[in-house]
């Protein structure tokens, strides 16, 4: 099994989680993040007193997902977050040794 | 607005009248009286409260976290320059001597308050007070109108369009109706301001939105309000606020004020508890946006008929605005499709014109109102009122759709997508409205 | 409160006095005062402010997020539905002719307003202006008690208790206190609703709370204010707004009302710091939350005191309030084990009886009060204060006992437990109060 | 402040003036008015609000959030002990006879409103009333001050240091002023406080910054505000509280009441539209907190003039309070490097003087204005202003200077290191304000 | 080492905290997301503007457990998380390479 | 590739970041958790009701890096985050097995 982290732009979620249940996928985790990368953040300024803002909200996507189904997924996710402009995010791949669903106690893929 | 004599002879005993009765006859004018005067500062008090913070954190809540100081500072910044614009030229072309044009507008005999001292006396309270007491009313109307173009219109083009549209379109509707101009002469009863403030600024509203069209994402993606405890609290502001409104619109402390603020009162709540069954009925569940929506339409359709109606009238009223405008701000504006953002044509418009209709109906002292004006009866009556609703639409509707035109080929009118994506916070005024 | 007569005459020099004494000496009825009723219509604002948004943000504010919305809403409707009740008929409940049973309740003959024209009068002020200020008081009373069971109680099961609890305990109450029944007729100094509102709030709320039981998790996991700027902005409110409570309850613009506002304030500003000093000592740090609630616990202290007590009595009675209130809200609660959400009865309770019962012995002119009532002494007035304390406190705690089983049987009390885990606003109004 | 009656002679009709003329001639004391009682029972409630909630609600919306209760906090107890103060002792020092010191300091015959009866007047309205106005005035004043050390002071030093402050600085320079001292006998013109208020709170705040040093990280790290739409909603109840503050400060519901309000109006809104045109020249932008900003500014700045300037007056004074606040509060604060936090200094310190000092050029009634003190002409007012102007500062900078260091001694002026980090609420209060 | 993730519903996190001390865990992470998955959201209107909402609100708890205690963790999380109904949430192990403490700079299994 | 894991005082993110960007980081992702460890909590106080926190606010990095650069941004990681007083936190490494950068689609290490 994998984790998958996805780093997204925010208003891209609807897309991607439709393209992740397509691809066979149902449960994801959602979080709000802030990212700094190569996308320029902007300036806030309080009473004259001026402030670069280099972290952007983003939010991460988590999905445990099974050997088989990694490709698609990846690829789910991928065209459901592109905008083709700088700052769409990047997918980060690890590998996932076990997986447990609290409300059986089943373990493996099955509980995916 | 009526004189507080008229009312104040019925309502005195013959012995307390003799002596002012006498002075009066002899063609004295009125003196001020330090009790109207004092209603009539606090009612300017409660007015300004209406817009800031009152209607400004109603609006404010309504729109997403990235836009959310994009409101309150539309609605600040038309504070500050209504009343700049009301001083220098505003309340002279409202309320001032038009000469040969006066049934269409005042003249400027009267801008930069000239003439306007601490002597001054407008009926029994200062002038100074009356212009200002007016002066709020110039300052909620192009505020209301922002909830129709919230989340993507600019700030610059915003600016132009409400000095442009408060001096061509306010002062002149303003005058027709309470100045002495056409409408006025032709005995239409608009109280509070139900074709001068809430059919102005509704069908402002509805032609912005459907002349800067949509937002980004209208209507697939969702835009929940981000903070409904600033709009339920903005709605109690303007509840209490709206008793300066209307009751303050008699510019007297007597009788007819004390009927103004309770038909206030009891259209507003009739309106809300309406709204919220009929959203019981249709969708199971009764919701907080849904009762205070319901109770801003109430006090929008009882603004025309305020001094004018009775307890039943009230009942009435507000019944009807509960139910016709919950239909305007949820089906008509799906199935019309135009992104009245925040529903100012939905519940101002729509709720103006039930109330102004229906003052031409509830005035009837059959049913418990004050009367008709001098020789109309119910059906003259409600013509007057249709005429004047008419005219105010149409009158509106075109100088609006001309001068966004215009301003939207000098610096255009909406943001770009992308400060649209980003939020109008960040994008227009380099700040965020959060920093948890 | 009492005609600004009594009161003006001892004011006013007599060379000026001579002509309107005159006047009345031929027995002509009060005629309308501009200055009393402009602050009557001020009153009336301010009081409903109180209501909405005073006290719904500080309750919103100690609530948990996912609840916020049901407690605004339900202020909110409250709000509403009280306004109808009593043009229909609480009013005139309350303050109409009773005639045989006139000692325990009004009649009908002033339902839906009937013959409250815009020429009646009651004392100096218009009777409308009288009326919506009265409503302003059955609104807020009801909405002091959603504190006790907040966060579990059913919206619809509340609105129904609500609307049977105005009309069978609030309206009679009231009744016997101020409109001719015979808690008055015995003498009880009551100026702004010891007994009426505060008393019988809390009370109602000790029931309630009872009566629902404790919240899921309740002692045992903590539950913290989600907002503690939304209460100390409502408690803000509460305060300002307290001036048309108490001040209003004098019904004009004279020096009872002026000292009327000063003993409020420092009652209110003396337990306020009475409680913060205690915390200071027992817990080795004050709190914001601390310092508003013994605010409140000193307006509500003060308002059956306010139009008889002196200076010296109010610090007397603010010390009381913010002394007792505190070990009410804390240990007593936490001793007791009943799961009062946001202390209804800790604070308008217990305040409601401490004010009342004081009352009784700072009135005394010795002590910089106005007086007793006639014929009474120290002990007698205090003697009728605890009679009235007692006779409201045990109708009170029967009748809303019976009217909460019953409604328990019918519709049934509480949400169920998924819905109290999911939170009120999405289970009762399918709405969410922030979307950040 | 003055009487009603100079005023209401010029402007009554001689008919009606000539009965109560006659009897005026003959001595008798001015009687009650309920007209004035209604405003200033009014403005008493709106000037408390400009505290709680309004200003508390600007300068927490300001702080970081680990600080937000800590601000609030402070505001509530400053409302709560200043009340206390000034029964006990405060209204005395400032209003009472002081004898033979009576040009500094009152003397202490109305300790505990001694002698402050129901029947008591203070013109044509209660004493009562006219002492608890006053009383909001001495709890906004310390509360101002608290915008120039927040975020970094302790709970206890900032309540001693207030205890000890408002006692020798606020009540003798208000006697200076208002109380028969010095000041006012000298003929300074201040209606509503520009010395007494803004010029006292913005230079002790001054002091205390530069006494406590800056916040940990100031300016490098960013503090940037953590909830703005607070801040625009306790500006906009400032905008509408400071028509208590500067009309009531007439004491009467008459012209000059209406000139005062009108005049607000216009310097806040010219302020705040030229502190926005300088920020978006400056930097491209508008922003919401800089408007607010300047609303305050023009506020500030109209306070002293409000009973004395025209129109133009207003427009004058409040672009210039724009124009200079807004390079006090962004270049000369980061110039000078002292950690001014919420801007106190730059905006009241400055604003108060520039209004002192324009009160004594457009109160010349060429320029609209209702003249100067008798026997003054502009050169000789101005001189007038800036002597009490000077003496002000120079008084209140040395006892709030030794006041500062003595309770450094003491108890200590600062939180520590690790407290600042964790946040004032957390530290101080053992609460948090927002737990979602 | 072992790199412990665990979906819970909100209102379980101090009985799993509790259990997870009991297991011998001294450190742990929490964090709000939002998680999407078998349970049912809601449903939220606004002015008639119907919205289903899928996502609910979790707390994702981290903790970085030496290969030991791994069994006793997952039992700990498991059990105090359980409530039995659908939504309970999941536990994922990752495989932990390294592990430093910032303020002493120790690494490995000490630092836990 | 590896996925590290920091968590850090919040007021440390500058000085972290900074380090960090010298180390030849161009890009990160942080979020808002709540810490349990050895630091003490506090107390909260409301009406009467006490209540111990031992949740502390803290924020969590996570970035992506090279093998190579691992040690240099742990150092980075390690300076920056640094007071030497208890509850400075902790750093986690695990494996990375794959990176793809949204936008273009690209893989492996030089999406970092
Ligand atoms: N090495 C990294 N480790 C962790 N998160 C990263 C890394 N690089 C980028 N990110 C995340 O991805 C987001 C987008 O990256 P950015 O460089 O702005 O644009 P792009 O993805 O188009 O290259 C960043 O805001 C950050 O949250
Ligand atoms: N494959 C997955 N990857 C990441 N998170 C998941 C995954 N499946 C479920 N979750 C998380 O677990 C939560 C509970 O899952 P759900 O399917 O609703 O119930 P259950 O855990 O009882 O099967 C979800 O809300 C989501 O946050
Ligand atoms: N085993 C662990 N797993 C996950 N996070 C941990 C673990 N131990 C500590 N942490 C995180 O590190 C933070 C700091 O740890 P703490 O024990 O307080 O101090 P120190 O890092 O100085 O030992 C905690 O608040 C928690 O967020």
């Amino acid at each position: 099994m994998k984790w998958v982290i996805a780093i997204i732009k925010p208003f891209k979620l609807d897309d991607v989680r439709e393209a992740m249940t397509s691809a066979g996928i149902s449960g994801i985790t959602v979080s709000e993040v802030r990212g700094f990368g190569r996308q320029k953040g902007h300036t806030e300024l309080y009473r004259g007193a001026e402030y670069q803002v280099d972290f952007l909200p983003k939010l991460k996507i988590e999905v445990a997902v099974s050997d088989n189904l990694l490709d698609q997924v990846l690829e789910a996710i991928q065209k459901g977050a592109q905008t083709g402009k700088i700052g769409d995010g990047k997918i980060f791949v690890l590998d996932l040794e076990q997986a447990m669903r609290i409300r059986t106690g089943e373990t493996g893929e099955k509980t995916l | 607005m009526r004189s507080r004599f008229t009312l104040g002879l019925t309502a005195l005993s013959a012995a307390l009248l003799l002596w002012p009765a006498l002075v009066m006859a002899e063609g004295e004018a009125p003196t001020l009286d330090s009790g109207n005067t004092a209603w009539m500062l606090t009612s300017t008090a409660l007015v300004l409260f209406m817009t800031i913070p009152g209607l400004s954190l109603f609006y404010a809540g309504l729109v997403r976290a990235k836009n959310v100081l994009s409101v309150l500072m539309q609605c600040f910044a038309i504070t500050s320059i209504m009343t700049i614009l009301w001083t220098a030229y505003g309340y002279s072309m409202a309320f001032g001597d038009g000469g040969a044009m006066n049934a269409y507008i005042g003249g400027l005999d009267k801008a930069f308050f000239n003439g306007v001292t601490v002597a001054s006396l407008s009926g029994t309270i200062p002038e100074t007070v009356f212009a200002i007491f007016q002066m709020t009313f110039v300052i909620i109307t192009p505020a209301l109108i922002i909830g129709a173009f919230a989340e993507r219109m600019k700030f610059s083009a915003m600016l132009i369009f409400m000095v442009l549209w408060a001096t061509l379109v306010y002062a002149p509707v303003c005058h027709w109706a309470w100045g002495g101009g056409w409408m006025g002469k032709m005995g239409v009863l608009d109280f509070a301001g139900g074709t001068v403030v809430h059919i102005n600024a509704g069908i402002a509203g509805l032609v912005a939105a459907l002349v800067l069209g949509r937002r980004k994402g209208f209507p697939t993606s969702h835009m929940p309000p981000h903070s409904l405890p600033l709009t339920v609290t903005g709605a109690g502001m303007l509840w209490v606020g709206w008793f300066g409104f209307n009751a303050g619109s008699e510019l007297a402390a007597d009788g007819t004020a004390g009927m103004a603020m309770a038909v206030t009162q009891i259209a507003t709540a009739t309106a809300a508890v309406t709204w919220m069954l009929i959203e019981w009925m249709k969708h199971g569940k009764p919701s907080a946006l849904g009762i205070v929506t319901g109770a801003v339409a109430g006090l929008v359709a009882i603004t025309p008929a305020s001094g004018y109606v009775g307890p039943i009238g009230a009942l009435a009223i507000g019944g009807a605005a509960g139910f016709i405008c919950f239909f305007g701000a949820t089906s008509l504006k799906r199935a019309a499709g135009y992104d009245d953002s925040l529903d100012a044509f939905g519940v101002h418009g729509i709720g103006g014109i039930i109330g102004a209709l229906l003052t031409g109906v509830f005035a009837s002292p059959a049913l418990g109102g004050a009367g008709f004006k001098e020789n109309m009866d119910m059906a003259s009556q409600v013509g007057v009122q249709i005429i004047s609703i008419g005219a105010t639409i149409a009158y509106c509707a075109i100088v609006t759709f001309i001068l966004l035109k215009i301003i939207d080929v000098i610096v255009g009118l909406r943001v770009n997508d992308e400060e649209e994506t980003m939020g109008l916070d960040i994008a227009l005024h380099d700040e965020r409205g959060y920093n948890y």
